[in-house]
């Protein structure tokens, strides 16, 4: 088995609202020394160990788990021995 | 007896708010900005629906940081009646003034529809106008509105009668049906259907009403006196 | 320091670079023209964006021409961010339609979602707020993945902006046809309220009034979004496409609170919301209005990214922006309110006399273009056109059904999507924020009651496309006939109309022919009926190496209710209550929901429509309804008189007993126009044959929760539990959606 | 200045309706060797380098990042040269 973490990002350029509103709301609360904020999606899974894994979690990170027209990913895997 | 309609950056409900207590109702109402200092002045605060910061990172999260939450949390332990429906129940979720928090929707998609609750506590300062176990008729409108909480805390609730009403239908998947819950002491409800929304036969449904006129009644009974 | 890198104005001629911007060969010698000299890289980027067909309108102003835009009641024709319509009591409506067809294909939420941000914008920078939204859409059948993934994303961007910024979106139609699969449409049309002394118009007047940027900063988001949307989509759109607009519906919230009180200071001259071409098209539109000029430095512009060059600050759509004129010495007063609202403001230049649009950057000029060349001077064509040869074709062909079982073929028609309930769509729509939602989606047309009045507005979008592709003069007659069928039966006088013109390349002469003849069609039908074109939008181009799609000019229409009493609703009301049917069916199959089912695609003609005919029954059935006799109206559309019967009963726990006159095929399924079903009090049926001429009786209504229904010689065609026409009628669209694969 | 990179996750026990569309929708889509999905945020922001940066981070996260009820948190910083 291996767990995979993927990292969802906006593009650069991408307007990211959501970004904005945390650093405003931050700056609000009296922490100043902050000063971008970018926010994204983290998605942790499960998968067979197989020797195509790579491309697989690729595939599956263009057609369903990101929005290629707006967003970036990037993964990490990790071997886990099942309990 | 005069109400305060709390308005934040992105609430979109305060006007519906602020009508239903002065046509619906007949009473005093005035919107409060979120800059304000002070809701000393006012018998009870409503916090409104809508988006309030966009609803960015979690809804009501923000917003439980602006300035004028601070009064309300104040007056809500000097036993103000407080009441937040919809967005105004997450601010109160996420300002730890109700247990339990907001997820999304099980079906992860918006949801607005009529719904038919059940009165499971008619003996609070916002239910006393109905029946026990009366089925009212009062819309939702909501993406999270799928409340949270875990056992102990639905316990307690349980224990408590802090459960004011529940979904016929689980519409959300929230723990329990819950669709409103009050604070230990009474004075705090959070509620996702829109009662404001249902105070007029022509918008559907006027089941709202009776909760707006729970709150007035209970309040002249303690302020007999002075009026 | 990017701006050593664009190309040099020798360049931009010799290397035919304004080619990639979008300008022809002609028109970039028309511009050098008018200078007098080789625009540079910046003046190119305004030109080709400002003459884009979005913008200039340049294929299709000859077809606009023909639309009758006055009436007694018209308080703002086209040409102003909306329409404005008087309501009396000192109050007025204001309304608009636009589309956002290729934004959406490339990025379905977003492109839906800026779509709603945009139309609302055209509304309350007139001053008006914004107190309903509609909408119609176009998409491939479902069965198609990628189709379920645009319809799913497109909702959800509808609804994840208009929910958020509190504008309850009540109302839209929907239509799928294999011709929209790889260019979907979109159209956002937004009602706004406003009080006749807070007009607004987007004009630059006052030389030496400042000129103040409002909301959102400026990114590279959308640059030459305007010359994309005029162009075809084609494999290579996904890769050159802009960088896409994101929305914030927050930020429009508070723009939208923010300008309805500024509307209230005179200290504002005049306010223009930042559309296609952004910049460029705000302050060159308002300056040539006002017959003045602008000057902007471009450094005073908020930049979201670094190092943005004149080019890209001018061509950039970021949403939620507004360009205000100010009068001089009181800005603060302005900025004071915009401060209140959180929002950025920035005075960024000024009205001056001269006729130009002055560019400042780095201390340099970087653009001076007459103004006027700009928002006027666009070249407009004259496009060849010519009949087609299927349109000869199909009014030669006579497609008549072939039915063995009503009651299943009526079942089956419950399931097109066209026709099926649209409530998993609606759902998502926060349609009674504003708590002034009297008749909510899934009756003929929504009603918003106006507050403290004792009058409400009904308001409907509509186009049936199969017929206008059969025939574009008589579709685009029914497309006006048809919504003005919905405001009717709701209890409303119809006010006028906004549209949205959905076509392919206009340079192809025979889809010129559709735009001509459509337009025609909808004159008329709009001259018939008193609904003069108050405004609304052009969108071209929408094919794909596929093919264009079908002619889809879109018809929002807004009506007035001058009685609360007078809200009608499509669904029976009481058992007893007699059932009529207004107008009789012909044998019209022609691009009919029954021919589309059975064979597969639409021939053969479209039904016929007489706008006289059309007129008395509607006036007929109004009066009607005023009097105080009519329990329920609906119109009879796609799917014909059963399913018009079926909508009626959905919702109650009523039944109906009909009895037949002719052929059960013709009488049920035939798309005959001009006709209505209503429901009246059982004593009252006397007075509704004297009042509407056309009207027969056909049956009444029960109360035993089923639908029967009776041939001539006394055979049942149908016999069906509500519960399983309901089960049916809703269940079709969440099924198909769901089946992902 | 350093570079926060926050993960906030649901809390064992918290139902993730996300997280099992997800899950379904790759089964659907033939991706059955996935096994267990979830999701998180990813919040990313600069700040200044304090002594004090680390307990500013998890005062943060504690306040307004995350909801304590549902929500757990990671988080790793990393200095970065200013350019
Ligand atoms: N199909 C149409 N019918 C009538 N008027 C139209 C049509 N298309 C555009 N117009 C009018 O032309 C003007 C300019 O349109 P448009 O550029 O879409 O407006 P905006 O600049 O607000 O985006 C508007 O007043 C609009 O109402
Ligand atoms: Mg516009």
């Amino acid at each position: 088995m291996v767990k995979v973490q993927i990292y969802v990002t906006l593009k650069a350029g991408v307007l990211d609202p959501q970004g904005s509103a945390i650093n405003n709301a931050l700056h609000t609360m009296g922490y100043n020394e902050v000063s971008e904020v970018q926010t994204g999606k983290f998605i942790e899974l499960h998968m067979e160990k197989t020797d195509d894994v790579q491309e697989k979690v690729e595939e599956m990170c263009h057609k369903l788990l990101t929005n290629p027209v707006i967003e970036d990913y990037t993964y990490n895997m990790e071997e886990v021995v099942s309990s | 007896m005069k109400f305060a309609v709390i308005v934040f950056p992105g609430s979109n409900c305060d006007d519906d708010m602020f009508y239903a207590i002065k046509d619906g109702l007949g009473e005093d109402v005035e919107k409060v900005w979120y800059t304000e200092k002070s809701v000393e002045a006012y018998d009870a605060i409503l916090i409104p629906g809508g988006f309030s910061y966009g609803d960015y990172l979690r809804s009501g999260a923000i917003a439980r940081f602006a300035p004028v939450m601070e009064s309300v949390i104040e007056e809500a332990a000097k036993g103000k009646p407080v009441l937040g429906i919809c967005n105004g129940f997450q601010v109160l979720l996420e300002a730890g003034l109700l247990p339990g928090a907001m997820q999304r929707n099980k079906s992860l998609k918006f949801i607005c529809r009529q719904t038919t609750l059940q009165v499971k506590n008619n003996a609070t300062a916002f239910s006393e106008k109905y029946e026990q176990d009366e089925e009212i008729t009062i819309p939702v409108a909501h993406g999270e509105g799928n409340y949270f909480c875990d056992e102990t805390t639905l316990q307690e609730l349980q224990d408590n009668n802090q459960i004011v009403f529940t979904y016929k239908d689980d519409i959300n998947g929230s723990v329990g049906d819950i669709a409103g819950i009050v604070n230990k002491e009474g004075n705090v409800l959070g509620m996702m259907p829109h009662p404001e929304r249902a105070t007029l036969d022509l918008l559907g449904s006027a089941d709202g009403l009776p909760l707006f006129q729970s709150i007035l009644n209970h309040w002249r009974k303690s302020h007999v006196v002075t009026t | 320091m990017s701006l050593l890198l664009e190309p040099s104005p020798e360049q931009i001629k010799k290397e035919h670079i304004y080619k990639e911007m979008g300008l022809k060969e002609q028109e970039f010698a028309m511009v050098e023209k008018i200078l007098g000299r080789l625009p540079n890289y910046t003046e190119t980027g305004l030109f080709s964006v400002m003459w884009s067909e979005h913008c200039s309108y340049k294929h299709s102003k000859v077809v606009l021409k023909k639309f009758p835009v006055t009436g007694e009641k018209v308080l703002q024709g086209p040409g102003e961010g909306a329409g404005i319509i008087d309501i009396g009591d000192e109050q007025a409506v204001v309304f608009k339609i636009e589309s956002h067809n290729h934004p959406s294909a490339i990025e379905p939420y977003q492109g839906a979602a800026t779509g709603v941000g945009g139309i609302l914008r055209d509304v309350f920078s007139m001053g008006a707020r914004p107190i309903a939204m509609l909408n119609s859409l176009r998409f491939g059948e479902l069965e198609n993945p990628r189709v379920r993934y645009l319809l799913e994303e497109v909702v959800a961007g509808i609804a994840g902006y208009g929910n958020c910024v509190g504008v309850p979106t009540v109302g839209g139609e929907i239509q799928f046809d294999p011709c929209y699969e790889g260019n979907p449409l979109v159209n956002a049309m937004c009602v706004g309220l406003i009080d006749h002394k807070d007009i607004q118009k987007g004009q630059a007047k006052g030389v030496g009034n400042t000129v103040l940027y409002v909301g959102a900063d400026t990114g590279r988001d959308g640059i030459h979004g305007a010359t994309f949307a005029s162009e075809e989509l084609s494999e290579e759109s996904e890769s050159k496409r802009p960088a896409v607009q994101v929305g914030d519906p927050f930020k429009e919230k508070l723009l939208l609170e923010a300008c309805l009180e500024l509307v209230k200071s005179d200290a504002l001259v005049g306010i223009q919301d930042m559309g296609a071409a952004g910049l460029t098209s705000s302050s060159a539109e308002m300056a040539s209005k006002a017959g003045s000029g602008i000057e902007m430095n471009l450094d005073l512009v908020p930049q979201r990214e670094k190092g943005m060059t004149p080019y890209e600050m001018m061509l950039s759509e970021s949403q939620e922006r507004m360009l205000l004129v100010v009068e001089k010495g009181r800005e603060q007063e302005i900025i004071d309110i915009c401060d209140k609202w959180g929002l950025l403001s920035a005075n960024v230049g000024e009205v001056i006399e001269e006729q130009v649009l002055r560019l400042i950057h780095n201390g340099e000029v970087v653009a001076d273009v007459p103004v006027d060349s700009l928002a006027e001077d666009a070249p407009v064509y004259h496009p060849a056109s010519s009949e087609p040869a299927y349109y000869r074709e199909n009014q030669e062909i006579k497609w008549l059904p072939d039915v063995e079982d009503v009651q299943e073929t009526l079942l089956r028609l419950l399931k097109q999507p066209t026709i099926a309930s649209k409530e998993w769509i609606y759902d998502q729509y926060d349609y009674m924020v504003q708590t002034n939602t009297v008749v909510q989606p899934g009756s003929d047309a929504a009603v918003i009651k106006v507050r403290d009045k004792n009058k409400a507005l009904a308001m409907t979008t509509d186009c049936n496309s199969r017929y206008i592709y059969l025939d574009p003069e008589t579709g685009g007659r029914i497309a006006v006939a048809e919504a003005a069928r919905n405001i009717v039966c709701s209890g409303a006088q119809p006010l006028g109309i906004t549209d949205c013109l959905n076509y392919g390349s206009p340079e192809n002469p025979e889809i010129f022919w559709q735009i001509e003849k459509s337009a025609d069609g909808i004159s008329e039908a709009c001259t018939e009926l008193s609904t003069p074109v108050i405004g609304g939008n052009v969108s071209l181009y929408n094919e794909t190496s596929q093919g264009a799609v079908y002619p889809t000019p879109v018809i929002g229409m807004v009506g007035l209710i001058e009685d609360l009493k007078h809200i009608t609703t499509q669904t029976f009301k009481k058992a007893g209550d007699a059932v009529y049917v207004i107008g009789e069916a012909a044998p019209e199959f022609g691009g009919s929901e029954l021919q589309k089912m059975e064979q597969g695609f639409i021939s053969g003609r479209a039904p016929k429509l007489d706008l006289n005919v059309e007129k008395k029954r509607q006036q007929q059935l109004l009066e009607a309804i005023k009097t105080g006799i009519v329990s329920s109206a609906h119109d009879i559309s796609e799917g014909g008189l059963g399913v018009a019967i079926t909508e009626s009963l959905i919702g109650t726990s009523l039944g109906a007993d009909v009895t037949l006159s002719e052929h059960p095929v013709k009488e049920l399924f035939s798309e005959t126009q001009s006709r209505f079903v209503i429901s009246v009090p059982a004593d009252q049926t006397k007075m509704i044959e004297d009042m509407i001429e056309d009207a027969h009786f056909i049956g009444t209504v029960t109360d035993n929760s089923q639908l029967h229904i009776a041939s001539a010689t006394g055979e049942t065609v149908v016999q069906a539990s509500l519960k399983t026409l309901e089960e049916t009628w809703k269940g079709a669209i969440p099924c198909l959606v769901k089946s992902k694969a």
